[in-house]
């Protein structure tokens, strides 16, 4: 299947370099609008490096990223989530010491504008936008019914279990309203009942969030149930695309994961 | 985690048992019993911990000396109040309004440093408590500014300009160099020897080094051949006496002339400089041998803080007892009356002492020392 | 001419100096990630051990044994006892901090700092304790190269600085020790799964960082003659400062930064004025630090994602 | 920084700083468990004042402390209690400044008390005689809050260098910028900023006619503006700004995916902090009438950061109180023998309360330790008299207590000495072993302990007083590394 109507995101000859070391070359990709995409590929083929470049970590040494038509190589991080991408992390990065609740909060720092004396002061706008993010952060949380209910929003997030954390990172990255969610591993650490639980997520996110996803997973589960489209990269260049059976079939793929190092396979389970 | 919270708890309250223990410890002394006994307190400020608790040991150190001997000689029962200001006259406001608010307190001695006195003098002259310093030397200090204020010793704009026109006549010098050590007397000194120089046409190389530094090798570097003195306005001697082997190994053959810190004989011992001191060498007084021999025994070697206090706590012992003979219980204003009428025929300082209205010492003396291989200190007659 | 070399040379030998502390400082500091703000007044105690080896050796003026062999003493005894005191410091007040935030031990360090500081000052007085390094060194036995003149204690400092470096380096490139240590210090539960004893690796590298400073102290004995318990904060804050510009956990850092705050120090003094040397100095490794923002050999922190 | 520098899952790792639990407990029922646990672990009066106070809520906790603040001197706070009192509330005022800037926003600041110079410098040029020919003596009212915006802008310049540096890089060059501002003060300029004579002659503040003079009013303003200044802090953190804040500290990578622009973040924590201590500043140099370059050196830095972390970065209400405690004890209880005395002996006691269980054993080590005591003394006095000529040095009731107790030679300096240092093994010792040998070396070393203080500790108070604040900050870090109202938290290798 194509990607409906114009391309959320679109990566065109796509390049990265550290030192010599040839990260990303010439690598196009497309993200159509509430399509899943998932990335796929050995270990340090630079599936993560992807979403770094795309989030505006790295800056590309060339190529363009274009975001709902306009181009965002070398913009800022943060202008970048504000844009709507959002992502997780494949070692997770939550706010450790804070609650659950704020975790999810503070996402929405992006979109809201209160100043410090308006804080202070509690002036209607602070009050409105505090209310707001609540309402949105209840909203979110609610996406993973009895997982992070109510009882468990004061608790510090170490406090979480592994699965909860990656699902909180995903309500954490819910709450900059995304219109293309970025999911780096979100299966990783998980059981296969968690696992089964993650491959209904990612549709029940497109459906019901209305976003477009992009996908690095290592389980071929999580990546057959929930893909509309496959891309498979090996050092950075993009070997393989299509739907999940072509891609799992294409010798490119099998050899990047047989032929070179059987590990990587054993890893990559 | 158990026993920590309790710990801490404990630790808290702590505080509170002895918070409750301040109101009965500070401010007794009862001053009904001074009637008969002359029992009173006397406060000292000075920097007892720090980075120059040299001076500042030494000066309580002669002060415990000078309290012990007058109170077997005056059968006085006056006890010394310790406060640490290290210096900074943040600490000597805290301490000075300790010792205000200590009802048993009717003299201070101290405090050190120039600048102390400007942050606490107001503070002392609303308490009407006399203070004596025995090493603050700006002349703004006795402009009238703190009614209660007398010092021992005389001022920046006296010695600096005495010791100027002496190196001016005396060692005819056609480059000098002179190095403040960044402390309120040191740069005080060289503000009042800079133009003297500047008017005899001696060219002037004013460096400028903390009391903390003890590398001076950079320093003596710049001294140029032509370079024949070297002026320390210095408060720690080891420094000094440094700064001459910085000298030597150097090969400069520069001339040091310090003022009172550095007379210290035993520590500042290079040969053929020149040292002028407030105090003289109580060692060479034969009055005087009594003390020094005592004080070396009980604290070791000592340079030239402790005398100045030493006479300072004499000064307050003698207006208490003076007091108390008159029958009158010492009072902070009848120490103080008493202190302004102070007039001591002889003194540890070998010379008289009595105050000037401002509080200044009346002519007060300097003694020029010379010191020779031997590391002698020999008085140069004025 | 003669004039920039003698300040290059001063400039090296208290840059030495500072090396020495920051190398200790440093070694403390890659193995536990620890600001060992106490390490100046390890520095002070070492300071002190000279002094009373020549008090008890008969004074500087009537030494009634060799000086190679009474210098010798110094250093050893010192490293010795300031290195024992170093453990039991880690022992008692560390150790129990050792999964704290890292802030908690800081303040730890500055109580140590603080109790060191003052319990020196409650036992052996406040007057200056005084080497007299002359009496027993005499300048004629240095150097003499046109008018600029080193000092046969000047040498020694360069050389032991250099020695000191290249040795701890081998320890910790080569030995087992070295190994365990930079195992610990890259990650503490993964060495400790490995078998690696992590108590013993600590207390033996806070041993080896406390026992440099107590050669330093000796060294500064020697060096400036006179010792106080108050030469320890200063002492500390140029190894910090020595420690962190240079790349802070790296030895070799270390030695450059406490060699370049020396040469700046005395370079700044003979050729602008003493008056703004620190301020100057100041804004100079500000300005270093921004340009490194990891300090001179410090490796930058990789951001891996 | 890859997975495994990631602390563990919940369940194995939600027990750091809480105790572990009996049995088996998974996920939110031990959290919720634990916390329930918080409170059993302390006596109950303490548990039921915590419970009690966690239920108020800030602001009744914050308004009773300010009532309480308040009422201190009408209750006979005087002199010099009143004195030690502004100079705590100012340095609580800055540890809650620092607060920001290290326990909300995690960077390590060792320049702030610049800030506090460069306010009380400020306030001082702006109200004295010093510039122009008879000086600018500026209304407070508008002296004051144009020193606090100079201050700000001053903290958003030294803030810059903290979107390259991080961690102790920052650390070290905001140092610098603090050691810079002393030999500034101290070098440059001398004819406007006095060098080490610094500014004598400062106004009071004054606006309106009105003069705020006293040491009573002065105590009274910091109450108020502490308190303003908390409740301000409070509601900012709770907001968005101060939930960026922390999002910052626990990981800036995260917190710039999730929209928040981490540069902005941190200048901003710099200058709220900075504009606090330039608040502060304006107080202290108008109570004191006087600014000198000594005032803002490192040693008001170390106590500042002292009280922040002994009473737990991180918490408002912890920098505050931290910052009282250490004053109160460091500038009240220490500076007076007697009180140091009684500091001394009830840290012990309480001590040994807390920590030795059960109460017969506690009891027994007690006896014994007194039954050592009369016999040493009474053999000592046997053999020479000499030996127990000094007597106990404090004085007050522990000096009655212990007069046939404890052995005081005529000559206590040296035997003092000793004590000393023997004390000091013994601690140490003590903290090497375990169980039964413990509590038996616990005996001699109370009454080495005892004999020290009475010895050498006591005449000599100003260098106990810096020993004593040593020792307590050590144990008091050991006790609780958290700090006392402090949450523990997980760090994070980033």
């Amino acid at each position: 299947m194509s990607a409906p109507g114009q391309p959320v995101l679109s990566l065109s000859r796509l390049s990265l370099a550290f030192g010599g070391l040839r990260a990303l070359s010439e690598l196009d990709l497309t993200v159509g609008d509430r399509e899943i995409v998932s990335l796929i590929g050995p270990n340090g083929a630079g599936k993560s490096t992807v979403f770094n470049v795309v989030t505006g970590i790295y800056e590309p040494s060339g190529g363009d990223v274009r975001f709902a038509g306009q181009s965002i190589a070398g913009r800022a991080p943060h202008v970048i989530a504000q844009l709507g991408i959002a992502r997780t992390f494949q070692s997770l990065r939550l706010f450790m010491n804070m609650s659950v609740l704020e975790n999810v909060i503070a996402a929405t720092y992006g979109h809201t504008g209160a100043t410090p004396p308006e804080s202070v002061l509690r002036l209607p706008r602070a009050r409105r936008e505090e209310r707001e993010a609540r309402e949105l952060a209840a909203d979110v949380l609610s996406f993973f019914g009895q997982r992070l209910a109510g009882y468990r929003w004061d608790q510090p997030a170490y406090s979480l279990s592994y699965a909860n954390r990656r699902r909180l990172e995903i309500a954490r990255a819910l709450a900059t309203r995304p219109t293309l969610l970025l999911l780096d591993e979100p299966a990783a650490g998980m059981n296969p009942a968690e696992t089964h639980e993650v491959t209904e997520l990612i549709g029940r996110l497109r459906d019901e969030r209305k976003v477009a996803i992009c996908v690095i997973e290592h389980d071929m589960h999580v990546v057959a149930g929930c893909s509309d489209r496959v891309v498979a990269l090996d050092h950075g260049v993009k070997i393989a695309e299509g739907d999940f059976d072509a891609v799992a079939n294409h010798p490119a793929v099998v050899e990047a994961y047989m032929g070179r190092d059987p590990e990587a396979l054993a890893e990559s389970g | 985690m158990k026993p920590h919270g309790i710990a801490a708890a404990a630790a808290l309250s702590a505080l509170v048992l002895a918070g409750c223990g301040s109101s009965g410890g500070s401010g007794g002394g009862g001053t009904s019993a001074a009637a008969k006994k002359c029992a009173t307190s006397i406060g000292i400020e000075a920097p007892l911990t720090g980075p120059v608790a040299v001076l500042g040991q030494e000066q309580l150190h002669f002060a415990e000396l000078a309290m012990s001997m007058d109170n077997t000689a005056n059968k006085t029962h006056i006890t010394l109040v310790q406060g640490d200001t290290q210096l900074n006259p943040q600490q000597a406001t805290t301490v000075t309004q300790q010792f205000t608010s200590n009802n048993s307190i009717t003299g201070v001695v101290g405090p050190a440093g120039s600048q102390e006195v400007e942050a606490v003098g107001p503070l002392l002259a609303r308490a009407g408590l006399a203070f004596i310093s025995g090493s603050a030397t700006a002349a703004a200090l006795t402009t009238g500014t703190y009614p209660t204020f007398f010092r021992v010793v005389s001022k920046d704009s006296v010695q600096g300009p005495q010791d100027a026109n002496y190196i001016v006549q005396n060692l005819h010098p056609k480059a000098l160099m002179i190095v403040d050590d960044q402390e309120a007397y040191s740069t005080g000194l060289v503000a009042a020897m800079l133009p003297i120089f500047q008017q005899a046409g001696i060219k002037v190389d004013h460096e400028s080094v903390s009391q903390k530094v003890t590398d001076f090798s950079s320093i003596v570097s710049k001294v140029t051949p032509a370079t024949t003195v070297v002026v320390l306005p210095w408060q720690v001697a080891s420094n000094a006496q440094q700064f001459g082997r910085d000298l030597a190994q150097q090969h400069k053959s520069a001339v040091i002339f310090g003022t009172d810190g550095l007379f210290s004989p035993g520590t500042f011992t290079i040969n053929g400089s020149y040292v002028s001191s407030f105090g003289p060498d109580i060692t060479a007084i034969p009055a005087d041998a009594s003390i020094a021999a005592t004080a070396k025994a009980k604290y070791g070697s000592f340079g030239t803080f402790g005398p100045p206090v030493f006479a300072a706590t004499h000064v307050l012992d003698e207006a208490i007892a003076s007091v108390c003979k008159s029958g009158k219980t010492p009072t902070r204003a009848s120490v103080l009356a008493a202190v302004k009428a102070t007039n001591e025929p002889t003194s540890i300082l070998g010379q008289p002492i009595s105050f000037t209205s401002a509080g200044d010492l009346n002519n007060g003396k300097f003694f020029l020392f010379k010191i020779d291989s031997t590391g002698k200190y020999n008085l140069i007659p004025s | 001419m003669s004039f920039f070399f003698q300040e290059l040379v001063n400039g090296l030998t208290t840059g030495a100096l500072y090396a020495l502390v920051a190398l200790g400082f440093s070694m403390v500091y890659g193995v536990l990630k620890l600001l060992n703000f106490a390490h100046g007044d390890l520095y002070m105690v070492g300071a002190f051990v000279g002094y009373f080896v020549i008090q008890w050796f008969g004074g500087p003026q009537a030494l009634h044994i060799p000086v190679p062999l009474l210098v010798t003493i110094m250093f050893v005894l010192a490293a010795v006892l300031v290195g024992f005191l170093g453990v039991a410091i880690e022992r008692f007040a560390y150790r129990p901090l050792r999964d704290a935030p890292r802030i908690a031990p800081l303040i730890t360090a500055i109580g140590i700092s603080f109790f060191l500081e003052n319990a020196a000052l409650l036992l052996f007085g406040a007057q200056f304790r005084v080497y007299n390094t002359p009496d027993f060194i005499s300048f004629s036995s240095g150097i003499q190269i046109g008018s600029v003149s080193i000092d046969a204690v000047q040498i020694m400092v360069l050389v032991m600085g250099l020695l000191l470096m290249v040795g701890l380096r081998l320890l910790v490139i080569r030995t087992r020790l070295g190994k365990q240590m930079r195992a610990v210090a890259s990650d503490r539960e993964a060495a400790e799964m490995l078998g690696i004893n992590v108590n013993f690796t600590i207390a033996a590298t806070f041993f080896l960082g406390s026992a440099l400073a107590g050669v330093a102290g000796v060294m500064a004995g020697l060096l400036f003659n006179q010792v106080t318990n108050t030469i320890g904060f200063i002492a500390g804050l140029k190894a910090f400062t020595a420690a962190v510009v240079g790349g802070i956990g790296s030895l070799p850092g270390a030695m450059l930064g406490g060699l370049l705050i020396g040469i700046a120090e005395s370079f700044i003094t003979g050729y602008i004025s003493s008056t703004y040397t620190n301020l100057l100095v100041f804004c100079l490794l500000i300005a270093v630090m921004l340009v490194r923002p990891t300090g001179l050999l410090g490796r930058p922190q990789l951001r891996k994602v | 920084m890859s997975d495994e520098a990631l602390p563990p899952p919940g369940p194995e790792h939600a027990d750091l700083g809480a105790p572990q639990l009996a049995g088996p407990q998974v996920g939110a029922d031990e959290w919720v468990a634990r916390q329930a646990q918080r409170h059993e672990h302390l006596p109950s009066w303490l548990g039921a004042g915590q419970r009690a106070a966690e239920r108020a809520g800030w602001w009744p906790r914050l308004a009773l402390a300010a009532v309480a603040g308040l009422l201190l001197p009408v209750l006979g706070l005087g002199g010099f209690q009143l004195q030690v009192g502004i100079d705590a509330l100012v340095i609580a005022l800055l540890a809650v400044g620092l607060n920001i800037v290290v326990g909300s926003a995690g960077m390590l600041d060792l320049g702030y008390v610049a800030f506090f110079g460069f306010g009380a410098y400020g306030f001082a040029l702006l109200s004295s005689a010093k510039i122009g020919t008879n000086g600018i003596h500026l209304s407070s009212v508008l002296s004051i809050p144009v020193v606090m915006i100079a201050t700000g802008a001053l903290g958003l310049l030294v803030g810059l260098p903290s979107r390259r540096l991080s961690g102790d890089y920052l650390a070290i060059v905001t140092l610098f910028f603090g050691e810079a501002f002393v030999e500034f003060t101290n070098n440059v300029s001398p004819g406007v900023l006095g060098g080490p004579n610094g500014i004598v002659g400062v106004d009071t503040i004054h606006a309106f006619g009105v003069q705020v003079s006293s040491n009573k009013a002065y105590y009274f303003l910091l109450v108020i503006v502490l308190v303003v200044t908390m409740a301000v802090l409070r509601l900012l953190d709770t907001s968005r700004t101060g939930r960026a804040w922390r999002a910052v500290r626990e990981d800036p990578l995260a917190a710039a995916a999730m929209t928040i622009p981490v540069d902005r973040v941190k200048l901003m924590a710099f200058a709220f902090g900075a504009t606090v201590a330039g608040l502060a500043g304006t107080i202290f140099a108008a109570q004191q009438i006087s600014v000198f370059p000594t005032d803002f050196d490192t040693p008001i830095l170390i106590i500042i950061y002292a009280g922040l972390i002994l009473g737990g970065a991180g918490s408002i209400a912890g920098a505050a109180t931290g910052a009282l405690v250490v004053m109160v004890i460091y500038d009240g209880l220490l500076r007076s023998p007697t009180d140091s005395g009684y500091l001394f002996y009830g840290l012990i006691l309480l001590a040994l309360i807390a920590k030795l269980r059960p109460w017969r054993r506690l009891a027994l080590v007690l006896a014994v330790t007194a039954a050592l005591g009369f016999a040493a003394h009474a053999i000592a006095s046997a053999i020479a008299a000499s030996w127990v000529a000094g007597g106990p040095q404090s004085t007050g009731l522990i000096a009655d207590a212990l007069r046939d107790w404890v052995i005081v030679p005529a000559n206590p300096q040296t035997a003092g000495n000793v004590g000393f240092v023997l004390l000091v093994c013994l601690l140490i010792a003590l903290v090497q072993l375990k169980g039964g040998w413990r509590t038996i070396l616990l005996v001699p070393t109370l009454y080495v302990a005892s004999f020290t203080w009475e010895t050498v500790l006591s005449p000599n108070p100003s260098v106990t007083r810096q020993l004593m604040i040593g020792a307590i900050l050590i144990v008091m870090m050991n006790a609780r590394p958290q700090g006392l109202l402090g949450t523990r938290r997980v760090e994070v290798a980033q």
